[in-house]
């Protein structure tokens, strides 16, 4: 009997066979709904099996080792509960964002450059999370930068995609590299790269700190944890929108697959002070993130932002399951564990959805500046009802899958005071108020977001001519804002369907939530907290419809449409609405002292000239002066020292041979 | 039979929050007046002004779209679930456990969010500004009142009000430092979010440090009614919450008979009271303040609500 | 073997060596090919020495041709070429002869120190030899080093050469392939070297490597 | 069938001899370079019954093992892609004038002999030999550097040449140092300078003469490897003479050297109280690989560009070898016929682009995906795979230098990828700005086949991804020879 990986094996097999295909026919008109259709059918069926494989017999593992790769381990590949959760998120992206793209993708002016890489993309991706083995895991995940890096690359003629894709690249081989030396520490002397190996050798607690250490440069680059996440708001922006999406809302997802597989699964038990590392890694991430993504203009940059906000949140949890798990406290770690996973999973639908909102908008308009936007909520109604629902779930406001996840990881929070290490009772209250301050500013940032893009008045004539977007779009983003409200009514579904993830990772899950009366969740115990997002949903739409239709029906509807009233001032022009950089001000003063070292000075004219004065905002990337900026000093400096070598007459480069012949000698005579 | 009794008394609760909201403002706004020895309104004048707009047609703005018009009734119904899962006069009811402490937040929070919303959909400066005031303001008020929930969720062990409640009417509490931090935190919060005085004025128009007015300028009639009851709810909420979390005496607990749930009520009408004419006193007393003061005063709240949840790992008895 | 065929041999190495530092302090590229010529002339007499010593005949060839070609055929060559490029009133050190004589002294006793590590049951003779032959290595790599000129450079580069006889003629019993290869190689390089000053001499004015050294591939 | 064999061996020799002879003397060019290829093709099909066929027990001279037979195969092999290439490259520079035909009779019989010193170079089994064949070979490459005859070739070549000369001398007295050494054991006589008699006895000769040895070969052989701070003849001679040769160099001649010093390695590996060879390699295969990283910055001509990401792979390949053991060896093995393989599409890509652009200077090629799609994606195939991104082959063996380092001297490991990441850095930059942006230059498509560039590629693309096992096997008893 062949094992279910070699079947789910087929996906990656049958999308590489696509890209081929696609290299060959990318120029045809054709080619633009076969890939995408392909790719849908390949993720539904991808998602079929493992659908089966969990319904079945979710526990169970499968491997399989291919004559592949690296001779004498050969390519190895295996799915666990882990895989298989990572498998659904991933598939399920790849067919939303291929049901999308059948629509998005027919606006793309140069096909043959995203055509052939959109499947490799996915591809890799899928690859990444079977892989059993170092080398494998490597080759797919370096494989997944590069295609997504020709993604990037799409249109090259803009300088800014150019430099945003020479970042990235650069950034992914350095954590590349990083997770090549993790693997080396766990492989060891001998080279045995298989995880099966590494997964029974425990690796003693200086090495144990390194491959951590290295597995938060590699990961956390790929995944965006600040100060590494400088290329993320230029990269994901810069890709075709739905490609964005797959890079915002799953790839950074396998990047956390990565560090999971590694710190909970290959390096055995953690020392309770890197749940403090990983903890205080996440919370800074998020607030930072949620920040930087208040002061965008730029649509899909400031989705990006917000991307390194979520990486942050499930960091935190993440970290905070570190330090349980160290405690030996496994319930609160399957808690904390849970929770991670499922804002993995929320995050996957509601970043999905807005970029193919703003992919959308873009579309539309062919604008991605939001100072150049609003009021297309009349334009594109169904746009901007489902973007919308993704601003409402990724604010993590009830009845939403956002909230659900969150609250979860607040419930995880609240386990700590029976941690042992005042270190760590300390630290992770104050990390819960970083991610309570980051929920708070990710909804400030989410009004703003749906604000300005389509509510008011249009900014620009660009949203004149704006059109609803066409139906498979519509569909996609349909689909998953359905998945939004569902995920967060029903968590306990989802709850019940990671705890063989947690179990097997862990060692303990959460207790049974679908068991719940009323399907409520409960974490603990009922005393202690307990939501039902179903009960909520139902109280509001009920409360709502019934005081609607009591108004209705007993006082007045009648209804006169007028000028605004403005306290009376007469109909100013659109321009003298807010804006996004003006509505942002309140909380960069706040903030942008020490986030950013925001600076606003006001250009008075000269008294009697006429232009108008203007105020001008300067906003610093920190970690970009802290860190970048003086690597790359410090590199063209050394460039153009050693320069000069190539520049010396024959005599010197004699001299230089001389010398290093003598100074050889002189090694040797004093060798003992 | 019992649970059609709980089920009564929940709805019980639900019309009673409903009911005495506009009562509490228009009681408070007597003090007030009385205070500055006015006659002021009467105690029901907020009910005739809610009845006078529910009658009154709407006009809506040229460029109000589908949410302009579905948001009050989102904000009402949002805050009316919230206020009706706080326990006011008994606790432990048949769905106070649908929601704990931090998810009545998040509903406030979800109001708040359509409320802004609405208030940036007509495209007038004057939405723009109560807007993102608004959400500075509840960018740091809500991770204050998070952090309150953190110190009263480590002192009784959940979030869960009717728990906490329980938990705090009980001897073992005895009087703490943090407990207190977390008392003065929680009134700075309800202050801010209910946009009382010092942080926003409710009875100006047309000042350019109104927040929560400017935001729903635009409104008028039913739709107005709504978001002013809501409104009222919200400052319902936070009074009962204090009362139920900090002064929990004569609360009725889970499956108390008629007797106990009268006794309940009764204790409640006088804690809401109480509470009114300090709010009332308060109000009085201080003055409006600049809008960019209003983050070191949350901000003041922040800290004291953190220093009250690390104080509570330094010594469990503070 | 006696102490006297050994003390001749040692002589005459020595005496290479001596050679080699008087190349060093030649800034007149006439006064360097001669000296060059005499290197070449010693170089034969202890290759025949050393054939004689060894009775090894085929060793006789190859001082014939250290004598025909380094110490007649090169330097006459060399004169030819320095005449048709009118360069021989160069001065043309590029490091001060003083330095230079240090630098050579601390290089032989280098060798010295290096090949007397060399276990004494190996042929003492040829340890000798050996120490020599390093030592004529490195200070022909030092004249190369420290002239600016083309031509010096070659002749620099020849006494290197010596040395390499000097030291496969040392040792005992080499096969004839190296010899050969040795005259084979230094022929090549004259050719080649020929070849190369001819076209220079097409392109430039002067064989001064320096003109050559203006353009280095990239100009910046 | 020894016989057999070892005619396979003569074979290897001889039709480049005779091949060099006849294109000496034949006139028209089409001609030469249909004889060039066809000797090529003849010499690699040789070279592959030496697979097959058994080998013939080492003689005093010739010599044919798993070392050396690697090495001859991935010889002849990318001989004859890169006699494919120069035929149609010939041709072009024939009509742009830039060659003339007598030059090009020349350019025939000068790329045979070199294929036949540096075949002689692998198969033989004495150090002079070998020595004799490395020179002719280094000379043969001199004079066709010079061949364009500009100013710049000139230097070049001369820059080269002396620099060669010295590398040969050093590496004689090394040789020299090797017999004096083996000559008190072994006895006198040509045995003394035959390696597979050497290396049994290796244990006994006198320490303190194997190691000045070692140095003296290190240097000689190093300067041809191109190890900093000896490869200053190596970017100018790649930059300069015609682009066939500069990839035989790169693929081809450095390997040669290389083979000579890994050769050695044994021979002092073999002794236990001489100098460690190890440290030395792996400290010059450090320094090269991150001076030549920190060189390709600054580089403004595409050729020198990619000459300078030559001295870094060996740089890295030294290392491996310097580092040794099972994993270490091999994935040097790897990496030098990757290496070989993938160095010299780039450099049949570049002379493509070169002459379809009428420039080397990197500041004015770009956007070739858009203009030459075929050219550009090779290019970037090609630099994507000499920067050690999979799915492709280099990949694989800086995967195992890497982790193997890492395991066991971490304090190396750090280093070394320090150097990866900022050569990856450098050449990332300079393919974004050759491969992509507004296209610039000349549009003229390429008449030239693209099958060596491509079939090179397709090679290293499957080594990626996999290894036969009978490959494998070989790779790992080499490595296993190499200790």
């Amino acid at each position: 009997m062949i094992s279910i990986v070699a079947f789910l094996l087929c996906g990656p097999a049958a999308l590489l066979g696509t890209a081929i295909l696609a290299a060959a026919v990318s120029r045809r008109a054709s080619a633009t709904s076969l890939v995408y259709g392909a790719a849908l059918a390949i993720s539904v069926a991808v998602l079929a099996i493992v659908a089966g494989h969990l319904a079945g017999n979710p526990g169970e593992v499968s491997a399989i080792t291919l004559p592949l790769g690296l001779p004498w381990t050969g390519a190895r590949f295996r799915l666990d509960g882990l895989s298989a959760f990572f498998l659904v998120v991933v598939n399920l992206g790849g067919a939303v964002t291929s049901l999308y793209g059948l629509g998005y993708g027919r606006h793309e002016s140069q096909p043959h450059r995203v055509l052939p890489f959109y499947p490799a993309f996915l591809a890799g991706m899928n690859l990444v999370v079977l892989a059993n083995d170092a080398f494998s895991f490597l080759l797919s995940w370096e494989f997944m930068s590069l295609a997504s890096w020709a993604l990037v690359m799409a249109h090259h003629r803009d300088e800014a995609n150019r430099r945003a894709g020479y970042i990235y690249l650069v950034m992914a081989s350095f954590g590349t590299l990083a997770l090549l030396l993790a693997f080396g520490l766990l492989a060891g002397p001998a080279g045995t790269y298989a995880f099966d190996a590494m997964r029974t050798a425990h690796p003693g607690l200086l090495t144990a700190g390194a491959v951590l250490a290295l597995m938060l440069l590699g990961a956390g680059s790929k995944a965006g944890l600040v100060p590494l996440h400088a290329w993320l708001p230029l990269a994901h922006p810069a890709a075709p929108s739905h490609v964005s999406a797959l890079m915002s809302g799953i790839m950074t997802k396998v990047a956390v697959y990565g560090f999971i597989r590694v710190v909970f699964d290959l390096l055995g038990a953690p020392a309770w002070w890197s749940g403090v590392v990983v903890l205080l890694i996440g919370g800074v991430t998020a607030v930072l993130g949620i920040l930087h993504a208040l002061m965008e203009k730029d649509l899909k940059r400031l989705l990006a932002y917000s991307t390194i906000e979520n990486i942050g949140v499930i960091f935190a949890s993440l970290g905070l399951a570190l330090a349980f798990k160290a405690n030996a406290m496994p319930s609160a770690a399957a808690l904390a564990f849970t929770a991670a996973l499922f804002h993995v999973l929320n995050h996957s639908f509601f970043k999905s959805l807005l970029f193919f909102g703003a992919g959308a908008v873009l579309t539309a308009t062919g604008e991605r500046d939001m100072e150049k936007l609003g009021g297309l909520i009349h334009r594109m109604p169904v746009t901007s009802f489902v973007f919308l629902v993704g601003c409402v779930s990724i604010a993590a406001l009830p009845p939403f899958n956002g909230f659900a996840s969150e609250w979860l990881v607040f419930q995880a929070i609240l386990q700590s005071p029976e941690l042992p290490q005042w270190g760590l009772k300390v630290i992770v209250p104050a990390v819960g108020g970083m991610l309570a301050l980051a929920a708070a500013l990710a909804a400030a940032c989410f009004v703003k977001a749906f604000g300005i893009t389509f509510l008011g008045r249009a900014r620009s004539a660009v949203v004149g001519q704006a059109r609803e977007v066409d139906r498979p779009s519509l569909a996609a983003m349909a689909v998953l804002a359905v998945f939004c409200l569902l995920a967060g009514i029903l968590p306990g579904f989802v709850i019940d369907g990671l705890s063989p993830v947690t179990l097997s990772l862990i060692g303990e899950s959460m207790p049974v939530q679908t068991a719940q009366p009323w399907l409520s969740i409960v974490p603990i115990a009922e005393s202690r907290s307990s939501y039902n997002g179903l009960l909520v949903f139902v109280f509001i739409t009920i409360s709502a419809s019934l005081a609607a239709f009591v108004i209705h029906r007993f006082a007045s509807h009648a209804l006169r449409r007028g000028p605004a009233w403005g306290c009376g001032f007469a109909d100013a022009v659109p321009a003298a609405q807010y804006t996004a950089v003006s509505f942002a001000q309140p909380i960069r003063r706040v903030f942008g002292g020490f986030a950013f070292r925001a600076r606003e000075t006001v250009e008075m004219p000269a008294p009697g000239a006429l232009e108008p004065a203007r105020l001008k905002v300067d906003i610093h990337d920190v970690a970009w002066e802290t860190f970048y900026q003086p690597i790359s000093g410090a590199i063209d400096f050394a460039t153009e020292r050693l320069n000069h070598l190539q520049f010396l007459t024959i005599r010197r480069y004699l001299t230089l041979v001389f010398l290093y012949l003598v100074i050889l000698l002189l090694v040797l005579a004093l060798w003992p | 039979m019992a649970v059609i009794f709980e089920l009564a008394v929940q709805g019980a609760q639900m019309l009673l929050v409903l009911l005495l909201a506009p009562l509490l403002i228009g009681f408070v706004r007597k003090v007030k007046a009385r205070l500055v020895r006015r006659q002021g309104p009467s105690l029901i004048q907020p009910y005739r002004d809610l009845a006078r707009l529910m009658r009154k047609e709407v006009v809506l703005a040229d460029n109000a779209s589908w949410l302009f018009r579905v948001t009050p009734y989102l904000i009402f119904a949002a805050t009316w679930v919230a206020a009706a899962l706080v326990p006011t006069f008994a606790a432990g009811l048949q769905f106070s456990w649908t929601a704990d402490l931090i998810v009545i937040v998040a509903l406030l929070g979800s109001a708040r969010f359509f409320q802004a919303l609405a208030g940036m959909d007509v495209g007038t400066s004057f939405g723009g500004i109560g807007a993102s005031r608004e959400v500075m303001i509840a960018s740091l008020a809500e991770p204050a009142m998070l952090l309150i929930v953190f110190s009263l969720a480590l002192v009784a062990g959940a979030t869960q009000l009717s728990t906490v409640a329980a938990f705090m009417g009980s001897p073992e509490v005895g009087l703490r430092v943090s407990l207190g931090m977390s008392l003065i935190a929680l009134v700075m919060v309800a202050i801010a979010e209910n946009a009382r005085i010092p942080v926003d004025n409710p009875a100006t128009h047309l000042e350019l440090t109104m927040v929560h007015e400017a935001m729903i300028l635009e409104y008028s009639g039913r739709h107005l009614a709504m978001i002013e009851l809501a409104t009222f709810l919200k400052l319902l909420l936070y009074v009962s919450l204090i009362s139920c979390v900090f002064l929990p005496w004569g609360l009725a607990h889970a499956g108390a008979g008629p007797k106990a749930l009268a006794i309940g009520a009764a204790a409640y009408l006088v804690k809401l009271a109480v509470l009114a004419i300090l709010l009332a006193v308060f109000e009085t007393a201080v003055a409006k303040m600049r809008v960019f003061r209003v983050p070191d005063f949350l901000g003041a709240a922040l800290m004291l609500a953190l220093l009250g949840t690390l104080l509570l790992f330094v010594s469990r008895s503070l | 073997m006696n102490g006297l065929t050994f003390d001749i041999a040692h002589l005459l190495a020595g005496s290479l060596v001596l050679v080699s530092f008087m190349m060093l302090y030649q800034d007149r590229l006439f006064a360097l090919i001669n000296v060059f010529a005499l290197h070449a002339v010693v170089l034969a007499l202890s290759v025949a020495w050393q054939a004689y010593i060894q009775d090894a005949h085929h060793l006789y060839i190859t001082a014939a041709i250290a004598l025909v070609f380094k110490a007649i055929v090169i330097p006459v060559g060399l004169h030819r070429i320095i005449q048709r490029l009118g360069i021989h009133r160069d001065i043309e050190t590029a490091v001060g002869i003083g330095p230079t004589m240090l630098a050579g002294i601390g290089l032989v006793t280098l060798s010295m120190v290096l090949m007397l590590r060399v276990t004494p049951e190996a042929d003492p003779l040829a340890r000798e030899d050996l120490a020599f032959a390093l030592s004529i290595i490195l200070l022909g790599l030092l004249v190369m080093v420290t002239r600016r000129n083309a031509v010096s450079q070659v002749v620099g580069f020849m006494s290197l050469e010596n040395g390499l006889v000097l030291a496969a003629t040392g040792a005992k019993g080499m096969p004839l392939v190296v010899e050969i290869s040795v005259a084979f190689s230094i022929l090549i390089a004259f050719i080649v070297i020929g070849v190369f000053l001819f076209r220079i001499r097409e392109r430039f004015d002067s064989v001064d490597v320096g003109a050559l050294d203006d353009y280095r591939g990239e100009r910046r | 069938m020894t016989a057999f064999s070892f005619d396979a061996v003569a074979a290897i020799l001889f039709i480049p001899a005779a091949a060099a002879a006849i294109l000496a003397a034949l006139p028209n060019y089409r001609m030469t370079a249909v004889v060039n290829v066809i000797a090529s093709l003849l010499t690699l099909l040789a070279a592959l019954s030496l697979l097959v066929t058994e080998r013939p027990a080492p003689g005093q001279y010739l010599i044919v093992d798993d070392l050396n037979i690697v090495f001859i195969v991935l010889n002849t092999f990318v001989g004859f892609t890169t006699s494919v290439f120069s035929a149609s490259y010939i041709a072009h520079e024939l009509e742009t004038g830039r060659l003339t035909a007598p030059n090009l009779r020349f350019y025939h019989a000068m790329y045979q002999i070199m294929m036949f010193g540096m075949n002689l170079a692998f198969v033989s089994n004495n150090i002079g030999l070998m020595w004799v064949a490395v020179e002719l070979a280094t000379l043969t490459t001199v004079l066709m550097v010079g061949i364009y005859r500009t100013h710049e070739a000139l230097e070049a070549a001369w820059k080269y040449f002396i620099l060669g000369s010295v590398g040969i001398a050093l590496a004689l007295f090394g040789t020299i140092l090797v017999y004096m050494a083996a000559q008190p054991v072994v006895g006198e006589g040509t045995n003394a300078m035959v390696w597979s008699v050497l290396i049994e006895k290796a244990a006994h000769f006198d320490p303190a003469l194997l190691s000045v040895a070692f140095i003296f070969l290190l240097l000689g052989y190093g300067t041809k490897v191109g190890l900093a701070p000896l490869h200053a003849w190596l970017p100018d001679a790649h930059a300069e003479g015609p682009t066939p040769i500069s990839a035989v160099l790169s693929g081809l001649l450095l390997n040669v050297a290389l083979y000579a010093v890994l050769r050695f390695k044994l021979l002092l590996a073999a002794s236990p109280e001489a100098i460690g060879p190890g440290p030395l390699m792996a400290t010059m295969g450090l320094t090269s690989l991150i001076f030549a990283a920190f060189m390709l910055y600054r580089r403004r001509d595409i050729k020198r560009l990619f000459a300078y990401s030559s001295i870094e792979h060996m740089g890295i390949i030294v290392f491996a070898f310097g580092m040794g053991g099972p994993l270490a060896n091999f994935a040097g093995l790897l990496h030098m016929v990757m290496h070989s393989l993938t160095k010299s599409a780039i450099f049949f890509a570049v002379g493509h682009i070169a002459q379809v652009k009428g420039t080397q200077k990197i500041s004015e090629i770009k956007g070739l995906t858009e203009s030459h799609p075929g050219l550009g994606w090779a290019l970037v195939i090609g630099v994507v795979a000499i920067a050690g991104l999979p799915p492709l082959g280099i990949f694989m063996s800086e995967f195992l230098v890497v982790s193997s380092t890492f395991a066991r001297h971490p304090l190396l490991a750090i280093p070394l990828v320090f150097g990866l990441l900022i050569a990856f850095g450098a050449l990332l930059l300079r393919l974004t700005s050759l491969a992509f942006g507004e296209p610039r230059g000349g549009t003229a498509p390429v008449e030239a086949s693209y099958a060596p560039m491509y079939s090179h590629l397709a090679l290293v693309f499957a080594a990626g991804i996999y290894l036969p096992a009978p490959l494998v096997a070989w790779f790992q008893h080499v490595a296993g020879i190499l200790g």
